[in-house]
């Protein structure tokens, strides 16, 4: 039924990737990504404290962002594309911001130190009571 | 006008604090309620009358509304919508603060019961007494799933959750008695997990407590109150009480922890119990009933096996019972001595 | 119907009116497809999240339980095959169906090589005892919320897991259609797809090897 | 003025291509079809089978409350009860309702498409649905579940019932409401017809649009919350057990991070339906079309933001409950903003009252009414009261019922001729229409006082104060299914022996009365051109225009 195709709306082959001709920006990429493990691997198990978290988050936010960008191609999308994995990313940030958001500022009172083993099948296997390590302060 | 309101609108009376200054909200926005969805269907009815389809083939005209109007159309909802914000999020915050001077009363929700201890004194089953004018805080906790703590009069609601505290806090007008309703859906017993608030006039709530204290509250609230709905798994606990006084279960047990002749009740239920020949062993209800009939058999490690074994001495029902009351000893629903177990934080920004 | 020269019948369905708006839809509709799978994980990002802000310590202490070393490991043979897979992808385009196919294999090789060593850590954990929830008996890590880490660990690793295995068997059947030669500079959208899905699955590593292998 | 006749004149000599229903008659003609308007039809019946299925459940529910004491069946048997009620209304009637049924039927004609983007997942998406209802009703059967359909941990991960079938079955059908958004954002991204521009785009098809950005991105995650409670009922994982140090109040976040969404997948097609009849019944163009149509992705997006206004007494910070009761005040608005427009369209219209216009009045009443109570709950001190109370059902009866089963009977009625060719009796549709009305409001306004008294929901018994409240309600609900059945028997007889339609009864310029009605598979001879907006009444001219190319 492609007859009814529009003149201007011609078949033809795809025509985009520019730079589908080398391969190189995938190798690069790959060696970029390899190096990245690397040096999260070594902050890692440097174990900074407080900052383990937003450097070991800040490494991986590049390293997917290559991935998504080059091998994925979303640099070369159209914008709807692109707007849908934005999307997704600012929902799933939603998500996660008011749920630690609530456990983060309720009073202290809603969950006290040890709460979580309070109720009646809270021993875990093999110890009794007593024998049980207090929850560390946090 | 309040109480006109009040009737017309089938609220129950206004017996603590905040009723009256949530229902004046309440009016406020539900009267404002009223008011649009009648004018716009009003709007929609004189539109069809005055501009009824006069022949098969009329045409309109190409309407667009000007910016103003679409304006008018978010900014009128909108301060609504914040005003009614604002008034009902400061005295939601006014509800969430409980004033330090409150009077401690820990609640314990299980399927499908209430039960209430006070940081000094008695604790007692589906009736909460509270004097009238103070400040109380209900600090509470859930022994299985889910429950609700609702009292309709106080305007007051708040889940109460296994595994955590939460809390919420009132202060009654007038003595009375006032029903209180679970509100989270908790199983087949959900609808009659229903319980009772009496406020007493201060004096009488002290020499209630006084008496309490000397040990017969347990008479007061083990005899059937006005309300007729009590369930019964109430009085099965109670009944356990009475058969394991009757039976001389105490000589041998405690139920406040400590150690006796026998090991403690207190927390046993589920408790992973060791046994002299070193295997673990679940304290479900099944191994309780074993351990009334034929103690010998499974004898938990650093006791001697004296316990007599109440076969044909205790009826089924009566076994019942007092697995039941086994099981309704759990530390966290008993907490005696001043209230500063884990669950007291004083509130911040106070 | 007039297709171009080379085109494989059937790949042009009725209601399009070019191939270019044809593919323009599987791409967007893949799009779609992977942020749904984003938010799939999400939630057990989030509970991740708050387990984490609840039990800081525990799961500090689980952590550094695991074995980091088949989980670098496994970084890097994902990334590989992410790389491997775009090459694939690349081949193809330029008309080496013969590479491309290679480049499938090899991506399958890796994947099977990520689930190898999973699998060697789940043994592990397995003898350990460190399991999830009411299974857990790990005597190294006791403390309150150790329980926790594995329950997340378990089905954040799980999950992905089966994310693996599903792009494995996508990937054969694309290997049986490259081998066939339906990719080719004309028309390889189907290929891309495959790749896109790969990908997603690489990413989703490349988070949950930091939240659960080093800090 | 109709377009047969241009179609004939044109393609004079050439017989008429047979319409959609006539292009195979077998069985599986139907069951291996590819064409939208089919899987569109077969969906219908399929949520038709399930709104009276769960209006079932409903009546039982109502006469067990005629009395305040045991009565009828037992407390299990009503939990059971309002547990498969939620649950069948919610994921089987009403979340595939609007967009799996007419949505199908009716975009891609709208957008002058020959199909929607994946034919063939369309399909998918219909068996999807039927798999996930068949566990379901597998659940049902052998036991039913007795959660509510809210499926609040721990205890659905502790009842002994069957919990397990109806989350997998939630889960899948999870997945064919995926899959159906996913076709239409496609469909209408790739396949538009020449000239027909996003602002020129028919509303109901804005509206389906901003339903598909839902499902698509909230689906998912009731889809691993469920996955999760099942891994917890069968394998004790324990995410959310307070006994294993789980937070239950994280399940509720992450349920209703997918259900408050939802409810604006049952809410915003039913918009896009008033949207097109209004200015059809109106013969107006729409008053602030950009309004209603932008006003629609505002809700999809800032319906994202609200969830935590159903946890207000569930634990939840204070903090967060502040948050999520000023982010629920700002979704009233992008409501207030259509129902103040499609009243401004009425402006100096020429208003028809058929059967679907006593609908639209109905449901422009009941949308104010509970969207405003909505909006009265998302006040954060009053909801202490009214949650989980009557209050809260009659809340969201007035929408889903009041609103959105009000606009599915009118779009099933402003459809009729366009789906099958016939047309039913205006009388008894008008008879219908006012049963309806009426005993919706018997129904649900006592219900409204009953929050207020203080009637706590899932109550199998109720101190007998509630007991009057209660009897009325249940009448009013006697009254609401004869109106039901009153529809299903003239619409069954306008189906077999109504009469021909005419191809545009209505006189309509949206854009699916285009084509013939019942309309040929391919849908159109000749993809049109669109010049026009839709609802255009300013001349005579038929909707859209066909140039030959
Ligand atoms: C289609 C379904 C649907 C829709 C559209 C809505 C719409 C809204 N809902 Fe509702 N809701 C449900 C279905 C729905 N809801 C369900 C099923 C539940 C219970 C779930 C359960 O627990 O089982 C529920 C529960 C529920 C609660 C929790 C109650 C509780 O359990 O305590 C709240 C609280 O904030 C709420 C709020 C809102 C708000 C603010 C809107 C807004 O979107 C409403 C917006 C509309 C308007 C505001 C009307 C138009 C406005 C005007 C015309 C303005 C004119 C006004 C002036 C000028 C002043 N809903
Ligand atoms: C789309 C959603 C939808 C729809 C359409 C309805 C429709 C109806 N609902 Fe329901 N309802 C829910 C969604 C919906 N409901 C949800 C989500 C809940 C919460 C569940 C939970 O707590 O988990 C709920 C809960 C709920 C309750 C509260 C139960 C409780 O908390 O204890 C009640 C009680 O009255 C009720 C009643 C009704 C009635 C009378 C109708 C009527 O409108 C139904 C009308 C339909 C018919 C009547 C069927 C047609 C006719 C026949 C079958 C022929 C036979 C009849 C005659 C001849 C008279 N519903
Ligand atoms: C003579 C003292 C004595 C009396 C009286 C007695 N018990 Fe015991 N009970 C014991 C001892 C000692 C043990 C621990 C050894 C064992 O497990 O048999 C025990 C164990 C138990 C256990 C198992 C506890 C655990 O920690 O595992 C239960 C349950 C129990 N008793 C119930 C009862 C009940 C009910 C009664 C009264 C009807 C009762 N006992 C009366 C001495 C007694
Ligand atoms: Cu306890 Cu409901
Ligand atoms: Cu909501």
């Amino acid at each position: 039924m492609a007859e009814s195709a529009l003149p201007s709306e011609k078949l033809h082959p795809d025509r985009e990737e520019p730079h589908a001709h080398s391969a190189v920006p995938y190798v690069i990429v790959w060696i970029v990504l390899l190096f990245f493990t690397a040096l999260t691997y070594v902050t890692g198990t440097m174990h900074l404290g407080k900052w383990a978290l937003p450097i070991a988050l800040a490494i991986a936010c590049v390293k997917s962002a290559l991935v998504v960008l080059i091998f994925m191609h979303l640099k070369e999308s159209s914008g709807t594309t692109r707007l849908v994995f934005v999307t997704a990313l600012i929902f799933l940030g939603l998500l996660m911001f008011f749920t630690v958001a609530d456990v983060a500022t309720r009073f202290k009172l809603a969950t006290p130190a040890g709460a979580p083993f309070g109720t009646e099948r809270s021993q875990p296997e093999g110890l009794l009571e007593h024998e049980m390590p207090a929850e560390p302060e946090q | 006008m309040n109480e006109l309101l009040r009737r017309l609108l089938f609220l129950p009376d206004q017996a603590s604090t905040f009723a009256r200054d949530v229902d004046q909200l309440h009016f406020f926005v539900i009267l404002t309620t009223f008011v649009m969805s009648t004018a716009v269907g009003m709007t929609a009815v004189f539109f069809f009358i005055r501009y009824r389809r006069r022949s098969e083939t009329q045409t309109t005209p190409h309407i667009e509304p000007p910016a103003w109007m679409e304006a008018l159309f978010v900014t009128v909802p909108l301060s609504f919508f914040l005003l009614w914000f604002f008034m009902g999020f400061s005295e939601f915050v006014r509800q969430q603060t409980p004033p330090s001077d409150s009077m401690d009363v820990y609640v314990m929700a299980k399927k499908w019961m209430w039960k209430f201890a006070y940081p000094d004194g008695p604790n007692a089953i589906n009736v909460l007494r509270v004097p009238a004018g103070r400040n109380v805080r209900l600090l509470m906790t859930s022994r299985d799933v889910i429950h609700s703590f609702y009292v309709p009069e106080f305007r007051i609601k708040k889940d109460v959750l296994p595994g955590r505290y939460t809390d919420q806090w009132f202060n009654a007008l007038e003595p009375g008695r006032y029903q209180i309703l679970c509100a989270e859906y908790c199983g087949a017993g959900h609808s009659i997990m229903r319980g009772e608030v009496i406020v007493m006039k201060p004096q009488d709530y002290e020499d209630w407590l006084a008496s309490a204290k000397r040990g017969l509250a347990s008479r007061q609230d083990g005899a059937p109150t006005s309300i007729d709905f009590a369930p019964p798994i109430g009085n099965l606990i109670e009944q356990g009480k009475r058969i394991a006084a009757e039976q001389g279960c105490f000589k041998c047990h405690s139920t406040d922890g400590t150690r006796h002749i026998g090991p403690t009740w207190l927390d046993l239920y589920h408790r992973r119990e060791k046994l002299n020949d070193g295997k673990l062993i679940d304290a479900d209800e099944a191994y309780l009933t074993r351990s009334m009939m034929d103690p010998a058999l499974e004898v938990v490690d650093g006791f001697q096996p004296v316990m007599p074994s109440f076969e044909g001495r205790v009826s089924g029902p009566e076994v019942a019972a007092l697995v039941e009351y086994i099981k309704s000893l759990q530390s966290d629903a008993v907490r005696t001595g001043p209230s500063e177990g884990p669950a007291y934080a004083p509130v911040r920004n106070r | 119907m007039s297709p171009e020269a080379g085109l494989p019948e059937g790949i042009l369905a009725h209601h399009y009116s070019s191939l270019e708006r044809q593919n323009e839809a599987m791409r967007l509709g893949m799009w779609l497809f992977l942020a749904t799978e984003i938010l799939l994980f999400a939630g057990l990002f989030t509970g991740y999240a708050v387990y984490r802000y609840q039990f800081p310590l525990a799961f500090a202490e689980g952590s550094r339980h695991l074995n980091i070393t088949a989980g670098t490991l496994n970084t890097i043979v994902l990334i590989t095959s992410s790389f491997t897979v775009a090459l694939a992808l690349h081949f193809a385009r330029i008309d080496k169906p013969r590479a491309a196919a290679i480049c499938i294999v090899l991506t399958l090789l890796f994947a099977l090589g990520f689930l190898g060593i999973k699998a060697v850590e789940y043994i592990e954990h397995f003898q350990e005892h460190a399991l999830p929830g009411k299974y857990y008996a790990f005597e190294e890590v006791n403390i309150a919320g150790a329980a926790m880490f594995y329950t997340m660990y378990f089905l954040m690793t799980g999950l992905h897991g089966l994310h693996v295995v599903a792009g494995m068997s996508v990937l054969s059947w694309l290997l049986w259609r490259t081998l066939q030669g339906r990719y080719s500079s004309l028309y390889s959208t189907g290929l891309e797809m495959g790749a896109l899905y790969w990908h997603l699955v690489d990413l989703v590593w490349i988070f949950l090897y930091p939240l659960l292998y080093l800090i | 003025m109709r377009l047969s006749e241009t179609d004939s004149a044109r393609l004079a000599g050439s017989p008429p291509a047979p319409s959609y229903l006539e292009d195979g008659t077998t069985l599986m003609s139907w069951l291996n079809t590819r064409d939208h308007k089919r899987v569109g039809v077969m969906f219908l019946v399929a949520v038709i089978v399930s709104f009276f299925l769960g209006g079932i459940f409903a009546l039982s529910l109502r006469m067990k409350l005629l009395q305040p004491g045991p009565f009828l069946m037992d407390a299990l048997g009503y939990n059971r009860l309002f547990t498969l009620h939620g649950v069948v209304m919610i994921f089987l009637f009403l979340i595939p309702a609007i967009p799996s049924a007419f949505g199908n039927f009716v975009l891609p004609l709208m957008i002058g498409a020959r199909d929607v983007a994946f034919p063939r997942l369309n399909l998918a998406s219909f068996y999807l649905y039927l798999a996930g209802a068949a566990i379901a009703i597998y659940g049902m059967v052998h036991g039913g579940a007795d959660t509510g359909w809210t499926f609040y941990t721990p205890y659905s991960s502790t009842t002994p019932t069957q919990v397990l079938p109806i989350l997998l079955g939630v889960f899948i059908l999870g997945f064919s409401s995926i899959v159906t958004g996913l076709n239409f954002i496609v469909t209408v991204h790739t396949l538009r017809a020449p000239g027909l521009n996003w602002m020129k785009m028919p509303l109901f098809v804005w509206g389906i649009y901003a339903t598909s950005i839902i499902q698509v991105l909230a689906t998912p995650v009731l889809g691993i919350t469920v996955l999760i409670v099942s891994v917890e009922r069968f394998a004790g994982f324990g995410m959310f057990d307070p006994a294993r140090g789980g937070d239950p109040v994280l399940f509720q976040h992450m349920f209703w991070f997918y259900s408050h969404p939802a409810v604006y997948i049952m809410v915003l097609p039913a918009m896009g339906v008033i949207s097109e009849t209004v200015c059809a019944f109106a013969r107006k163009n729409p008053f602030g079309y950009k309004a209603i149509a932008m006003s629609s992705i505002g809700i999809a997006f800032v319906g994202f933001f609200t969830w935590g206004h159903h946890l207000f007494v569930a634990g939840q910070s204070t903090f967060d409950a502040g948050a999520f009761g000023i982010l629920s005040m700002l979704v009233g608005i992008f409501t207030a903003i259509k129902i103040f427009n499609w009243v401004g369209t009425m402006y100096r219209g020429a208003i028809a009252f058929k059967t679907p216009f006593a609908y639209i009045c109905g449901f422009l009443y009941f949308l104010v009414f509970g969207g405003m109570t909505g909006v009265a709950l998302a006040t954060t001190s009053l909801d202490i009261h009214w949650h989980d109370t009557y209050f809260v059902v009659a809340h969201f009866h007035f929408i889903m019922v009041g609103a959105s089963v009000m606009a599915f009977l009118a779009a099933l009625h402003y459809w009729f001729p366009k789906m099958f060719g016939k047309t039913y009796h205006e009388g008894w549709g008008l008879v219908a229409a006012s049963l309806i009305i009426l005993g919706f409001n018997a129904t649900f306004v006592p219900q409204f006082l009953l929050g207020n008294y203080g009637m706590p929901r899932r109550y199998y018994q109720y101190p007998e104060h509630f007991q009057a409240l209660n009897v009325a309600s249940t009448a009013g609900s006697t009254l609401l299914g004869f109106g039901f059945v009153i529809i299903l028997i003239y619409l069954a007889i306008a189906l077999r022996w109504g009469q021909r339609s005419e191809q545009n009864p209505w006189g309509s310029k949206g854009f699916e009365w285009m084509t013939a009605s019942p309309p040929p598979t391919h849908n159109f001879d000749e993809i049109p051109t669109i010049t026009q907006m839709p609802h255009d009444y300013r001349t005579h001219e038929p909707p859209g225009v066909i140039r030959v190319t």
